[in-house]
Parts: structure tokens; C-alpha cells; sequence
């Protein structure tokens, strides 16, 4: 708890710093400081996580507030490892993002003093959602942390689209936060006070409705961890904030949503079937629909912003097959639901960040999030490349990498569901099962597209003289996140342990045996996924082996004999993605500009697909409409005659007059 | 004797100045009085005193004299510019240093007063105060929104009259019209002419507090008045009124006649809201949005004290978030307008690269104003919402924060196509000195402070106000 | 120790020889003699001779792809299971690393095919992706069923289990076994899905991807192919086999049930024509509802008490 | 006597409620003057001198000339003297007029077992007149009527503080304070810049300022 302390004050001031020190000591020190912060937070994180159990520390704040508890478990302490962790990476990232000049503003260096400012405040907060456990303070930092993320979407405030997306998610963000506040307040209002710590007793209280405020906290923190339907402010932020802060955003702030759910689940004991149940559908969902509306982009971006609803979706199976685990009271599935949940957390912010890392970095050559007029990024920038397909090898969930580790353990939540005697339970993880693989291979089909069009095959457009791979202020963050994607894939036994006991925290598994099989099944895992590198060593040897003296050339590639190939008849990704999109066009609402070539040498023909998001086609906008009509129709309230003012004051006597006499 | 200066200053002051004519003695006597005004409510916060048996500085109104104080300070600062600006002829300029004293001099004296025929007078005082101030441009919307400002107001004000009249009569010969005496004798009230009473004074204060279905003058006033003057009438001016009602309702809940006032209260609390949810959407002026903004906030304030309970706290609370949150915004509006020349939402755009220190006061007023933390306008209304579910109304939550939301979207549209985007290259940055922005700063450094960690003086002093109308925490 | 052997010989020995079976029965059945069994074999060593082209647009994804992609599958068949009824490493829910590890296959084909720029690799990547891509949850549902069955949860236990048992699942032991021979049609790139020597780029899947290929790289990708189908073809073997038999003999019934996997592969290649692209996610697509079926089929007889 | 006095004051309201005529509404102002005067006058013995003078200065002075003579100028200079498309036609204004005076007697005989000691007479008048004076103002479109009915509104509201039989000078001299304050105002600002504003003196000219 003091080394947490001690590295939030390290961040603050570091944030503080960025205000008041000279322009170009503002990133320098600043990221200098909260970088120490995240590392001296991730020992303390480490410490908790190995010592278990909670430290507690308690803080008087004031008449108003009271005492607020402050309190590092194994659940807080992960999450917290994994911001300090991402944060840590991104703000190193950012320095060299930042350097090279955003278009169409000068990046002066005193505009960046407010940046890095939120950019600390941001991991702070951040932090202290983990930790604080008072209603009231948790609210005022989670809505620091939601303004704080505000300011760093808005930092090019000088393009259009940022205006749209900021404000979206403001107001997103306060949809979400009243839900909250609702929660709280109903649960507060049984005398339970502000303490998350007598939250618990509440639930379990038979009187409480803790299904119908289980739901409410659920979509309070949905929408911030971007559960469909209220997803709609991701794929708009995300691409209008700068890299970094997409990748600290993408990658762990929506995950505090999860972390509020999780901490929702530790109060609520034994759930309700149905609430298991819900909560998987919703989950599945989003990991179908997030990953099909990502096939569906051109914007890389965007596309990245959307795999995002995708693996929240992930987690959100895996809490389902937790709290399912729970309801039938079986610990083994609600531990490994919960670990893998917990640990695709970890995962995803590693892979998510080098993703947006790598976007970034070609976005600062080319300037454009459009990959149709990208292409052969990877000749010149090999390092971005390889880092990038690392990363989708990794979002995908293929073995080495460490995203296959946490699927597989909600994979393992499903099939030892599987086995058991509850014919409920049986066809739920069988489902779980399809889905989960459904979403894998969609992923992958997207980021085959990705990879394909954008990185490798030949230049879409002339690439500006500077392309290349970036400096190592941002080239090192990438190289770590990938070893750390190939690390975690490679020996998942380590990873695993991290997350094991906010497992059974959130299992409440004290029944489990202190070792579970399920380490023996990641040693498997391991020597396989070591075996996958080493065999394909050995036949990379063998290839060069059997090549040694014979020839080897170069030749344009296979054309059909058509000499004149241009990079314009490459595959687009429109055309790739086709196929699957029109298996999926029902909830797509995708507008397709169909110009079909004509005569025997057309001049021109055109395809293009833009897809829309059903949910704010059909489900939003017209709730918005409709009260947006309704309210206009009262405009004429204010129609400028003294006479009608007056007679409102007339009528409104007249009535409370009679009402008052009469009552 | 610090009252006693407290209301004559302002009087004194104005005829040396009419003999004076000189602007100069004008901004240093308008600096001066601030600067006596807070001293002094400080003063007097820490030990209360009285003049005469006719002002009193009691738990309740040491909050609103203090937020009136804190506030003029910042305005008066702010006008050292304005007025040398403003360019107006010794004459005109003298008449608005001395209308400006007159102002504040009834504000302060509704505040203090401890007798309800003396508040009703200062409550007509400030009508008359800041009427001029409406017409300070000369144009025809200023003259209409002059008109309809002193006729509705004064007809709200009559008709507060007949509620007093009504209330005396509740209150026989045998009570007096001092707060005191008659929350002492209450149960000597003939509940059936309090009960008449009140929806009069209601109505008539009410009108001038900017309660809907009687607000409709303050849009067009707030948006007519020049900047500073906006933040004064919406800041203070407001409180004002609110305080005569909260008087009397004081005097209802004591007379055990309370329950139907604080329906009426809660209702006309929704309506309000309901009205700038109505006009937010679709505003086209800047000014006019932050008008029905403060209607809003009245509308909130009604709520809470209707609710009673900790929901008078979070009035209270509100009070002082709304007040200094909107008279900042306000005064950044003034900047904006002397950069953009316009009024006109669409007329406004990447404020952000025009004058970033204003683009940022402006969003920073934006959050205030729509309760985001750290402001305290998140504390209040989370215990607003919190008194509403204590009063079992948890239906009431769905309006509550609907509208709300509602609100957030529409002015934070405005705010933002305001602030963002690229500017039309024509836009000239005006020179704009440090006083254009210190207030503003120093009113959102006071929020922050207050929202994020209260000190205990504050608490003290909300949970007093709170406790002296019978709610608190 | 004599298992793994005789298994390794299997798994590795087979995949050549199918398609030499396969090539064989097109031969017989359009009435020519054909090429010798081995001929696979002899293509597959001049082609490890040989010497190599490579586009000049690719990138050193272009060279590491075939490696990744061969490594990928034969650690894949590791856990299929073979002769002497288990697989040379089956470990609980190994079938999710199975997947997986094909898949990992796959994207390093589709990843080498859309580094040569070339809009057929393109097209035919976009089609496979999405194809092989169907058959994954199919085939989850279909492991599913037979795990409940089973209460086990490797490939190697969970297999056998569906026709030990018997009774009504007999139905869901035929509909699992098309369901494999599809799956062996898709992840082979057999017809009616593609058509391994047509001669018009634009309605290859496979064999368009690896147009650029030669030499050992294409030995190398040919071979993956050719293991992917013994390896589907082994699952189809664990279904249809008893489990307990000794070494040799379940050895040798692998290998028989392999062979008749082959002929008729081969048949189906002689007699039907490939499908229009539009028509083939249908058909790979009858997989998931047989997948479906099985499971619900297995609900009914372990919950329903159907027998 | 007295209650005569208070008839006739309410008879000259439903004559405002009827007439279409401006000058009429200021020949009425005159005679409620008048009426308030006598009122005050009559009884006498309640107030003490200085405070009669000063009600009488204020009733007889103000209300009965000054207001007047000042509306009247205006009215001549624009030369308007009617009152045309009001809201609602004069038949129903009268017709709501009469409704609410039966609404100020019944209130007032309601009042009385709970009058401690006013005159319900006085009470009902006065109520009656203060919605008459805001049914003139929110049917009418003239602003010189606005005014006179705002001024019928001041008579009414001094009426009701006459109502109370013991004395309270404080809230009558309040009252009076509310008349000059107001009247003054609100006349100097009409006259002086609305019609130099505005060419028509219409209400309609005021409704510019709108959502």
C-alpha cells in the first residue's frame, strides 16, 4: 500500500510538473516521473498480489466525506499492475508521438504542458478507481478519470470530427455515471453508508433487489467498458485521440468497467442463473458484433477501436462463465471463468497497446488511418510490421502469443462446464464454446485483411521520403509489449499465478486445492508453444539448408502474363472483407456505392461499403429523435408576448390558489 | 456598525460620485466597495452582529452574503476593463458606477434584512438597481428585454405583496412580519391565510428568482445585459429572491403547513428543469443558453429544498456551485463576445485557437455548471438524487436525470462546437487583459477547492444554512 | 515407445501417400491407369531440390510463412489421436490448441499470399479465410457433443466416445463423420469446395495462394496440405474405430480407414463439380447444423434419457 | 356608505372589463383615485396625521391626477384611442370579469369564519380587482393599457391593505412606496423610449426576443 502511495504521488507531481516546468522540460520530466510512479505502483501491485490478502489504509477526508477506505486486494492489485503497466509503456510512447508535428497545428511545446498534465491525471485516476472503496470518492475519481480521457481525445481540438466525438463521450460517459450513482445510492440508501466494505452484506440481503442493481452497475460500467449496445463512443473516441492515448485507453481504461463489474460480482454472492445467463449474452454479442463491425472498417483506427468491443466481449464470456460457476455452485468453472477474464485484461491491454502503438507510428509517416491507401508499410518499416502482426497473432488468440492463454482459460471455464451433469450448464458452454471460436476465426479473417492490405503487398500511394520505423522512444514500448505478448504466450504459467488469486477472490474458491490442474494443462501449453518457435527454427534451417547452392531469384510476381500490373489491382480490403460481410450485412446496416463498370472499356466503376452500427442506427438515434421532438414541441413556451408570460403566472396562481384553499 | 456601512456606502458613495463625475473615482470606488463588501461578510462570518432590530446576519443568509461578496469582487474586478472598454461618457458612466453600488447595496440588503416588508423592498430596490443595466445597449431587443424585465417583475412583485399582506393578516395583530417573531409563533398563524399567502410570494419572488412558469423575462434579460452584469443578476440576484422564499417557507414548515409548499416547490423545481431542457436543445445565442441554464439550476435548488433533508444541503451546496460556476461562465462569454463580436452560437468557432485561457475558462464553466468533478455541482446533485430516493420517489430519478442529460447534450454542443474546431480566419483576437480572466479562474479554483476536498469552514457554513431551514446532513 | 514410433511413421509416412491414393482413384474412376502411388513423393523431393523464385514485392513474411505454417500442423497432428487409441501428447481440452494451431497455419499461408501484391493471392486468401474459418465452430460444437459424452475432454478420449456408446447416437456418429469429410474437403481445398487443378486463377482458393511458391517452400506448404487431410481423416478414424485394439491392428485399421477417407475423396472429386463461390459457405455451413444436431442429439440422450 | 364606495369600485372595473375606450381606462383610474381616497378618509381615526396626509398626497395626488394626466398625454400624442382586436372579444372579458367577482364575493364570505378581523367586503373587492387589473393586462394589446392595468392592479393591492381593520401603516405606506416607485418607472421608461423606439405602441412590437 505505501509503494502504491508513493508512486501515485510520484505520478501527480509528474502531471503537476508538466504544467509548471519549462516547455521542453514538460515531457521529458513529467514522463519522467509518472514513469517511476507506474514502476514503484507495479511493485507495490506485485508485493499485494504475492503477500495476498488486503491491505487497508484509511484516509479522513474532511466533514463531508468522511473516512475513506483505501484498499489494495489481489482483485485492485492486478488491475492495477496492468495500468501501471500500459500507462508506464504509453507514456514512454506518447514523448515520441508527440515530437513529430501533429498536422495542421503547430505542436508547440507549451500546448503540450495540459497533455501530459491529463495524461498523468488520467493513470492516477485511473489507479485510484482500483483502490478506493467509498462511493462517494470513487465516483468524483472515476468521473476525473472520465474528463481526464475527455481532454486527451479532444487534444487536436482544431479537426471537425473531434467535436462529435468528444461530446459523445462526455455525454456517454454521463449516461453511465448516473447509472452508477443510482446503484450506489440505492445501496447506500440501506444503511449501508459510502463503504464498498458493507456492500457486500447488502446484496446478500433477501429483501435487496440485487439483480435489477446488478443490472444497473452493470450498464453503468458497460458502458465504459463498451458492452454492446452502449458501445458507441469507442469506435469514435479511439480514432480522434492520438495513438497513445488510444492505446491507454483501448487498452486499459475501459477495462476499469470491467473492474467495477468485477467488484459489483464480489458483492453479490451466489447470482441468480439468469444474471449468469444475461450477462453471457450480452458478452457474446459484443465479441460477434464488435469483431464483424470491425471487418467491416477502412479506418485502422476505427477497426482497432471496435476489436476492442470484441475482447471486452471476450471478458465478458469468461465473467459469465464466472458467475454462471458461481450460480451452480461450481468453484473450478467460476475460477477458471474469472482468471480468464482477469487474465485477457492483462492480455489485451499488452496487445491492444502495441497495436495502437504500431497504427500510430504509420499514421505519423502516412497520415492517413484509411488502409486502402496504404500498403508495402513493411518493407519500410520491417520493425512496425513484424510488431504489428505480432500483435494480431496475438489478438487472434494463436498460440505462441499470449492471447491464446486467456481464451483458452475461458475455454476451459466452457469445457469443464462441459462435462458436468446440468443440462443447462452443458449446452450454455457448448454455445460459449461455438461463439468463442466463431469470434476467433473472425478476427482472424479481419486481421488477415489488416496485415495483408495494409502492411505487406505493394504501396497503394507514393510514400513519403521519411518513411521508416520510428525512433526508440516509441520503437522501445512496441519491442516490450511484443516480447511481452511472446512471453506471457510462451511460459503462461507466471501470468497465470498473477491472476490466480483475484480468481478466487472473485471465485471465492477457498475450497480449490492450492495447485490446480490447470497449471499442468499451461505446462502443456507451454512445451507446445515452444516446440511451435524451435520446429519452426529448425525448418526455417532446413529451408536455408536446402537452398544453400542453388538459385534463388527475385521476379515480379505471378500476373497471369499480364505485364503492366499497378498496386491500384491489388486486393482492397473492401473486396476482401466482402465475403463475409455479405453473410453478415443483416447487422451491419452497411451502405454499399455500387458503380458497375459499363460498355466494352469502361471509363470508370466504383465499390465502396460503409458500415453503419446498428445499434445507433436503430436502437439510439431514435430515442434521441423521438425526445428531441418531443421537447421542440414545446418551444412556443418562449414566444415573446408579455401577455402569455403573465397569463402563465395568472394560471399557475389560479390553480395552486384553488389547490391550496381546497386540499 | 459594519451593516450599517454594508448599505450606506453604497448611498454616500453615489451622490460624492455624481458630484464627481470622474470615471476614474467611479472603477476605485466600484474596487472599494468590493473589497469593504468581503471584508466585511467575512467579518461578520466569524461574529455575527445586527443593526437595529431591521438586519441581521444569521446562519442562513451569512452563505448568501458571502457568495454575493465573493462574487462582486470578482465582477467589480472584472469591470475595471469592461468599463474602460466600454467607452461610455463620463456622465453615463458615473450613472452606471452608481446604479452598480445601488445594486449590490439592495442585494445585500435583501439579504440582511430580518423583516419580510423591509426584504420586499430591497427585493423592488434591485429591479429598479438593474433595470438601467438591461438597456445598456440602447437597441430595441435591449429596450423589450428592459420592458418585459420591469413589468413582469414588478407584477411578480405586487403580487408578493398581496402575499405579505395575506401573511399579516395570517398573522393577526398579535405577530410582527420579523422572521424571528413569526417562525417564534408559528402556531399562532391562521393557517388558512398562510397557506394563501404563499403561493403569492412564491409567484412573486418566484418570478424574479426565474422559477418556471414565471421566468420568462430572464432569458431575454440575461442574454440584453453586458456580461458582467449577467453573471451579477444570475448569480446573486437570483439567490436573493430564493432566499425570500426560503424565509417563508421556513415560517410554513414551522406552522406545520409546509407539505404542500414543498410540492409546489418540487414541481416548479421539474418545470424549470423541463424549460431548459426545452430551449438547450435548439439554442442559437450563447447568452440565452447560459439564462435558461440558470433556470436549471433554480430549478434544481427548489427541488432539493422541496425534498428537505439533506436535500437543503445540497441546495445550499448547489447554490454556491451555481453562483460562481455561472457567473464565470458569464464573464467568459464577455471575452468571447469582445473577440467574436456575436452572440450567435454558429458565429463561434475554434475558440480554442483564438484565445486558448478563454476556450478553457469556457469549457472549465461548462463542467462546473453540468456537475462534473471536481466541482461541487456533482456533490450536490448525487445527495439531490440521494433525497429523492430517501423520499422514496425513486420514479423521480428517471425525469431527474433524463433532463439532465438532456441539458448536459444541448449546452455541451454549444460549448463545444464553440470551443473546438477551426476558427474563420477573419476572427481577430481582441486585446484582452489579465482581469478578463483572473475572476473567472479564482471563482473555478474556489469550486475545485470546495469539490474535491471541503474544508470544514465551508461544510460549517453550508450545513448551518442547511440545518437553519431545518435539513442538513 | 513402439506407439509413438509406429504413430510418428503414421503421421508423417501417410500424407503423401493419400494423395497419391486420391490422384490414383481419379485416374481409375476417368478410366486412365494414373501415376504410381508414390508419385507425391517423388514430387515432393525434386521439389526440396530445387531451387526457388521469389516476388520481388515480398517481404521475409513471404519466406517464414511455409516454415511457420508446416511447424504449425505437424504440432497440430501430435494430438490427433492414432494408433493404439491415443494421441503422442493429449492433455484436457487439447482440441482448443488443435484449432488454434491450424488457424496459426492458416494465417501465416494467408499472410504470405497477400505479401505478393498479387489480386488472385488476395482473392484467394479473402476465400479460404473465410471458408477454413466456418469450419471452426462447427467443430467445436461437434467436440462439444462428444465430450459431454465422453465426461472427457481430450480429442483422443472424446472421439471414441460417440460410437461406444451406441443407441440413438448412432446419428450423431454418421452426421459426425460427414461432418469431418467436409471438414477434410474444406481444409484440404478438395472439391467442391476448390478445385486443386483447375487451370483459371480466378476460381482457385488454394492453389492460387500459392501461385508465388516454389521449391522447398511449396514442398513445404504441399506437404502441410496434404498432413492437414490425414490428420482430419485420422479424426474421422477415431470416430468410426473401436477404441481398445491392439497397437497393430488399430494401426492398421487407421491406415484402412484412411485409404477408404482417400477413395472417396477421390470419388466425390470424380463425380461432382466444384460449387460457385457464392454456394460453398452453404455447404460448409451444413457442417455448424450437423454440429448443432449432434449436440442436440447427445443433450437428448444424456439428459433426455432417448436411447 | 362605505360598502357603497367599495361597490362602485368594483362596478367601474367590470365598466374597464367592457369598454374598449383608453381614455375610459383613465377616466376609471380617476375615479378609483377617487374612491381610495374616500375610502381613506372615512375612517380617519385609524390613522394618525402625518399618515393621512401622506395617503391622501398619494391617493388623491398620485393616483387620481398624476397617473392619469401622464396617461392621457400619451394617449393623445399617439392618437390612439381604442383598443382594437384585443385577445378575447369585450363580451367575455366582461363575462369572466363578472365570474371573477363572484369568485372574490364567495372567497370572501369563505374568509369569514377564518378572518381574524378584516373586512370581507374590502377582501373580495379587492382580490376581484387585482385579477380583473391581470385579466386587462393579458387580454389587451395596447401598452398604455398595460399600464392602466398594472395601476388597477395598485389599487386593488392598496384596497386589500386597506382591508386590514387595524392599523398597518407599514404596509399601506409599502404599498404606496410600490405605486410611485413602479408607476414612475414603468411610465418614464414607456413614454419616453418605446414610442421613440418602437412607431406603434402595440404590444405585438414587443415580441421580438423569442425561442
Amino acid at each position: 500500500m505505501d509503494l502504491f502511495v508513493i508512486g501515485i504521488t510520484l505520478i501527480l507531481t509528474g502531471s503537476l510538473a508538466a504544467l509548471v516546468v519549462p516547455a521542453d522540460w514538460k515531457s521529458r520530466l513529467s514522463t519522467l516521473l509518472s514513469a517511476a510512479g507506474c514502476v514503484v505502483v507495479m511493485g507495490g501491485a506485485l508485493r499485494a498480489i504475492w503477500n495476498g490478502g488486503a491491505e487497508v489504509r484509511v484516509v479522513s477526508a474532511g466533514p463531508f466525506f468522511g473516512d475513506v477506505p483505501l484498499v489494495l486486494d489481489e482483485l485492485s492489485a492486478f488491475f492495477a499492475l496492468a495500468i501501471a503497466l500500459t500507462c508506464l509503456l504509453g507514456g514512454i510512447y506518447g514523448t515520441g508521438y508527440l515530437r513529430v508535428a501533429p498536422e495542421a497545428a503547430p505542436a508547440r511545446p507549451e500546448r503540450l504542458g495540459g497533455h501530459f498534465f491529463c495524461l498523468g491525471l488520467l493513470t492516477a485516476s485511473m489507479l485510484l478507481v482500483t483502490v478506493v472503496q467509498h462511493a462517494l470518492a470513487f465516483l468524483i475519481v472515476w468521473e476525473i478519470m472520465s474528463l481526464a480521457s475527455f481532454f486527451l481525445v479532444v487534444t487536436e481540438h482544431w479537426k471537425e470530427d473531434v467535436v462529435d466525438a468528444g461530446l459523445n463521450y462526455l455525454v456517454s460517459m454521463h449516461v453511465g455515471v448516473v447509472c452508477l450513482i443510482t446503484g450506489f445510492l440505492f445501496v447506500g440508501g440501506r444503511g449501508a453508508g459510502m463503504d464498498f466494505r458493507h456492500f457486500a452484506a447488502v446484496f446478500q440481503d433477501p429483501a435487496f433487489p440485487a439483480p435489477e442493481i446488478f443490472i444497473l452497475f452493470f450498464v453503468g460500467f458497460g458502458i465504459k467498458a463498451g458492452f454492446v449496445p452502449l458501445q458507441t463512443w469507442l469506435p469514435r473516441a479511439h480514432p480522434a485521440a492520438p495513438s497513445h492515448v488510444s492505446g491507454i485507453m483501448s487498452g486499459i481504461m475501459i477495462k476499469t468497467g470491467i473492474y467495477g463489474i468485477l467488484r459489483v460480482v464480489t458483492w453479490l454472492g451466489k447470482p441468480p442463473v439468469e444474471l449468469a445467463l444475461a450477462v453471457l449474452v450480452i458478452a457474446a454479442a459484443s465479441a460477434v458484433l464488435g469483431v464483424v463491425y470491425a471487418i467491416a472498417q477502412h479506418d485502422l483506427k476505427r477497426l482497432l477501436a471496435y476489436h476492442s468491443v470484441e475482447n471486452i466481449g471476450i471478458i465478458g464470456l469468461g465473467i459469465g462463465m464466472g458467475m454462471l460457476g458461481l450460480a451452480y455452485g461450481a468453484p473450478m468453472i467460476a475460477l477458471l471463468g474469472f482468471a480468464g477474464a482477469v487474465l485477457h485484461v492483462l492480455n489485451h491491454s499488452i496487445f491492444k497497446a502495441l497495436l495502437f502503438y504500431a497504427a500510430g507510428a504509420v499514421y505519423r509517416r502516412l497520415h492517413t488511418r484509411d488502409m486502402e491507401r496504404m500498403g508495402g508499410i513493411a518493407r519500410r518499416m520491417p520493425v512496425t510490421a513484424a510488431l504489428f502482426i505480432v500483435g494480431s497473432a496475438a489478438i487472434c488468440g494463436l498460440p505462441p502469443f499470449n492471447g491464446f492463454v486467456s481464451e483458452f482459460l475461458v475455454y476451459a471455464a466452457a469445457f469443464s462446464g462441459l462435462v458436468g451433469q446440468r443440462v443447462a450448464l452443458v449446452l450454455v458452454s457448448a454455445l460459449v464454446m461455438a461463439v468463442l471460436a466463431l469470434v476467433g476465426v473472425l478476427a482472424l479473417i479481419c486481421f488477415a485483411k489488416v496485415c495483408g492490405v495494409a502492411f505487406l503487398g505493394i504501396p497503394r500511394q507514393p510514400q513519403p521520403p521519411d518513411m521508416r520505423d520510428p525512433g526508440w522512444s516509441m520503437r522501445g514500448p512496441m519491442l516490450l509489449l511484443g516480447v511481452l505478448a511472446l512471453l506471457i504466450g510462451v511460459l503462461p504459467q507466471a501470468a497465470v499465478g498473477l491472476a490466480l488469486p483475484a480468481a478466487r477472490l472473485l471465485a471465492g474458491a477457498s475450497a480449490l486445492p492450492a495447485r490446480l490442474p490447470v497449471i499442468d494443462l499451461l505446462q502443456r501449453i507451454s512445451i507446445i508453444a515452444a516446440g511451435l518457435i524451435v520446429l519452426t527454427a529448425g525448418l526455417m534451417a532446413l529451408r536455408r539448408l536446402l537452398l544453400r547452392g542453388r538459385p534463388v531469384e527475385t521476379f515480379r510476381t505471378w500476373d497471369c502474363g499480364y505485364g503492366a500490373g499497378t498496386p491500384r489491382m491489388q486486393y482492397t480490403a473492401s473486396s476482401f472483407a466482402a465475403p463475409v460481410l455479405a453473410l453478415t450485412n443483416p447487422v451491419l446496416a452497411l451502405e454499399t456505392k455500387l458503380e458497375q463498370p459499363a460498355g466494352f472499356f469502361p471509363e470508370s466503376a466504383l465499390f465502396e461499403t460503409h458500415p453503419g452500427n446498428i445499434f445507433e442506427a436503430w436502437l439510439i438515434q431514435p430515442v434521441v429523435n423521438r425526445l428531441n421532438r418531443f421537447l421542440t414541441r414545446f418551444t412556443w413556451i418562449q414566444s415573446g408576448s408579455t401577455q402569455r408570460y403573465i397569463f402563465y403566472g395568472l394560471v399557475f396562481l389560479a390553480v395552486t390558489l384553488v389547490w391550496m384553499a381546497v386540499v | 456598525m459594519l451593516i450599517a456601512i454594508l448599505i450606506l456606502f453604497p448611498l454616500v458613495a453615489g451622490v460624492l460620485l455624481l458630484g464627481l463625475k470622474s470615471k476614474a473615482a467611479n472603477v476605485a470606488t466600484i474596487y472599494l466597495y468590493a473589497v469593504l463588501h468581503l471584508v466585511i461578510s467575512v467579518w461578520l462570518w466569524r461574529q455575527p452582529s445586527s443593526l437595529l432590530p431591521f438586519f441581521r446576519v444569521d446562519n442562513l443568509n451569512i452563505l448568501f452574503l458571502l457568495v454575493l461578496s465573493v462574487l462582486y469582487l470578482g465582477v467589480a474586478f472584472y469591470h475595471g476593463d469592461f468599463l474602460k472598454q466600454s467607452g461610455l461618457s463620463p456622465r453615463w458612466h458615473t450613472w452606471y458606477a452608481i446604479c452598480l453600488l445601488l445594486f449590490n447595496c439592495c442585494m445585500t440588503g435583501v439579504i440582511l434584512s430580518t423583516h419580510l416588508g423591509l426584504l420586499w423592498v430591497f427585493v423592488e430596490g434591485t429591479t429598479l438597481a438593474s433595470a438601467p443595466f438591461i438597456y445598456y445597449e440602447g437597441n430595441k431587443a435591449a429596450l423589450e428585454a428592459t420592458w418585459k424585465y420591469v413589468f413582469i417583475c414588478s407584477v411578480g412583485i405586487a403580487l408578493a405583496f398581496v402575499g405579505i399582506i395575506l401573511l399579516s393578516m395570517s398573522a393577526g395583530d398579535t405577530v410582527s412580519l420579523f422572521f424571528d417573531d413569526l417562525g417564534a409563533n408559528a402556531d399562532k398563524l391562521s393557517p388558512f391565510w398562510l397557506r394563501l399567502a404563499f403561493p403569492f410570494i412564491l409567484m412573486g419572488f418566484g418570478t424574479k428568482m426565474g422559477l418556471a412558469p414565471v421566468h420568462a423575462w430572464l432569458p431575454d434579460a440575461h442574454a440584453e445585459s453586458p456580461a458582467p452584469i449577467s453573471a451579477v443578476l444570475s448569480g446573486t440576484l437570483l439567490n436573493t429572491a430564493l432566499l425570500g422564499i426560503l424565509r417563508v417557507y421556513r415560517v410554513m414548515d414551522l406552522a406545520g403547513q409546509a407539505a404542500q409548499a414543498r410540492i409546489l416547490l418540487v414541481a416548479m423545481g421539474f418545470l424549470s428543469l423541463f424549460v431548459c431542457a426545452v430551449f438547450v436543445l435548439k439554442n442559437r445565442n450563447y447568452k440565452r443558453m447560459l439564462a435558461y441554464s440558470s433556470i436549471e439550476n433554480m430549478g434544481l435548488i427548489a427541488i432539493g429544498t422541496g425534498l428537505g433533508g439533506v436535500g437543503i444541503f445540497a441546495a445550499m451546496l448547489h447554490l454556491v456551485a451555481h453562483s460562481l460556476g455561472k457567473a464565470s461562465l458569464f464573464l467568459t462569454a464577455g471575452n468571447i463576445l469582445g473577440h467574436y463580436g456575436t452572440k450567435e452560437v454558429a458565429g463561434v468557432r475554434g475558440l480554442l485557437r483564438v484565445d486558448r485561457t478563454t476556450g478553457w475558462l469556457w469549457i472549465f464553466g461548462f463542467l462546473a455548471l453540468a456537475a462534473f468533478p471536481p466541482f461541487p455541482a456533482f456533490l450536490s446533485e448525487f445527495l439531490m438524487a440521494g433525497a429523492i430516493l430517501d423520499g422514496g420517489f425513486a420514479w423521480m430519478l428517471v425525469p431527474f436525470f433524463l433532463l439532465l442529460t438532456v441539458i448536459l447534450f444541448g449546452m455541451g454542443h454549444s460549448i463545444m462546437q464553440m470551443a473546438f474546431g477551426d476558427p474563420n480566419p477573419s476572427v481577430r483576437r481582441q486585446r484582452t487583459p489579465l482581469v478578463n480572466y483572473v475572476p473567472q479562474v479564482l471563482f473555478l479554483a474556489i469550486l475545485v477547492m470546495v469539490g474535491l476536498a471541503m474544508p470544514a469552514p465551508v461544510y460549517d457554513l453550508v450545513q448551518r444554512a442547511a440545518v437553519s431551514l431545518g435539513g442538513g446532513r | 515407445m513402439l506407439n509413438l514410433a509406429v504413430n510418428l511413421v503414421i503421421l508423417f509416412g501417410a500424407p503423401l501417400l493419400f494423395v497419391g491414393v486420391i490422384n490414383r482413384t481419379k485416374a481409375l474412376w476417368a478410366g486412365r491407369r494414373g501415376a504410381p502411388l508414390v508419385q507425391p513423393f517423388h514430387d515432393f523431393f525434386r521439389l526440396l531440390r530445387k531451387g526457388t523464385v521469389i516476388s520481388d514485392t515480398t517481404t521475409s513474411v513471404f519466406k517464414l510463412a511455409p516454415s511457420v505454417n508446416l511447424a504449425a500442423v505437424l504440432l497440430a497432428g501430435l494430438m490427433v489421436p492414432l494408433a493404439g487409441g491415443g494421441a503422442i501428447v493429449s492433455f484436457e481440452g487439447d482440441f482448443v490448441l488443435f484449432a488454434y494451431l491450424m488457424a496459426m497455419g492458416k494465417f501465416a499461408r494467408v499472410l504470405a499470399a497477400m505479401d505478393t501484391g498479387s489480386s488472385f493471392e488476395g482473392m484467394g486468401a479473402s476465400r479460404e479465410v473465410l471458408f477454413s474459418g466456418l469450419v471452426e465452430p462447427a467443430f467445436f460444437l461437434l467436440m462439444a457433443g462428444s465430450m459431454a459424452i465422453a465426461g472427457q475432454t481430450s480429442l483422443a478420449d472424446a472421439l471414441p466416445a460417440l460410437q461406444r456408446s451406441g443407441g440413438l447416437l448412432q446419428v450423431a456418429l454418421v452426421l459426425g463423420v460427414i461432418s469431418f469429410f467436409i471438414m477434410l474437403l474444406v481444409e484440404g481445398c478438395r472439391v467442391p469446395v476448390d478445385d486443386p487443378n483447375t487451370h483459371l486463377e480466378l476460381t482457385m482458393i488454394h492453389e492460387v495462394m500459392v501461385l508465388d511458391h516454389a521449391g522447398p517452400d511449396l514442398a513445404f506448404l504441399q506437404y502441410a496440405a496434404a498432413l492437414k487431410m490425414v490428420i482430419v481423416g485420422a479424426l474421422i478414424a477415431a470416430l468410426v474405430l473401436p477404441a481398445a485394439m491392439p497397437l497393430g491392428v488399430s494401426a492398421a485399421m487407421i491406415l484402412l480407414v484412411l485409404a477408404a477417407v482417400a477413395v472417396a475423396t477421390g470419388l466425390v472429386e470424380s463425380v461432382t463439380a466444384r460449387l460457385r463461390m457464392t454456394h460453398v459457405s452453404q455447404f460448409v455451413f451444413m457442417m455448424t447444423s450437423n454440429g448443432l444436431i449432434v449436440l442436440a442429439v447427445v443433450l437428448l440422450f444424456k439428459f433426455g434419457g432417448l436411447r | 356608505m362605505i360598502n357603497f364606495l367599495i361597490v362602485l369600485f368594483g362596478v367601474t372595473m367590470l365598466y374597464v372589463a367592457a369598454t374598449s375606450r383608453i381614455e375610459a381606462y383613465v377616466r376609471v383610474l380617476v375615479a378609483q383615485g377617487l374612491v381610495l381616497f374616500l375610502l381613506v378618509a372615512a375612517d380617519w381615526q385609524s390613522f394618525h396625521l402625518l399618515n393621512l396626509l401622506f395617503l391622501a398626497v398619494e391617493t388623491l395626488g398620485f393616483k387620481a391626477i398624476i397617473i392619469p394626466w401622464f396617461l392621457r398625454r400619451v394617449v393623445r400624442r399617439n392618437g390612439v384611442y381604442r383598443e382594437l382586436e384585443p385577445y378575447i372579444p369585450n363580451f367575455f372579458s366582461v363575462v369572466i370579469a363578472s365570474l371573477i367577482f363572484a369568485f372574490g364575493f364567495l372567497l370572501a364570505y369563505g374568509s369569514l369564519d377564518f378572518a381574524r378581523d378584516i373586512k370581507p367586503l374590502y377582501f373580495g373587492v379587492s382580490v376581484s380587482t387585482m385579477l380583473t387589473g391581470l385579466l386587462v393586462i393579458t387580454t389587451r394589446k395596447m401598452l398604455v393599457t398595460h399600464v392602466a392595468g398594472y395601476m388597477m392592479l395598485e389599487n386593488g393591492i392598496f384596497l386589500l391593505s386597506l382591508s386590514m381593520a387595524r392599523e398597518m401603516p407599514l404596509l399601506v405606506n409599502l404599498g404606496v412606496l410600490l405605486d410611485i416607485f413602479l408607476g414612475i418607472f414603468l411610465l418614464g421608461l414607456f413614454a419616453t423610449k418605446i414610442k421613440s423606439t418602437f412607431d406603434e405602441s402595440k404590444i405585438d412590437a414587443l415580441t421580438h426576443l423569442r425561442d
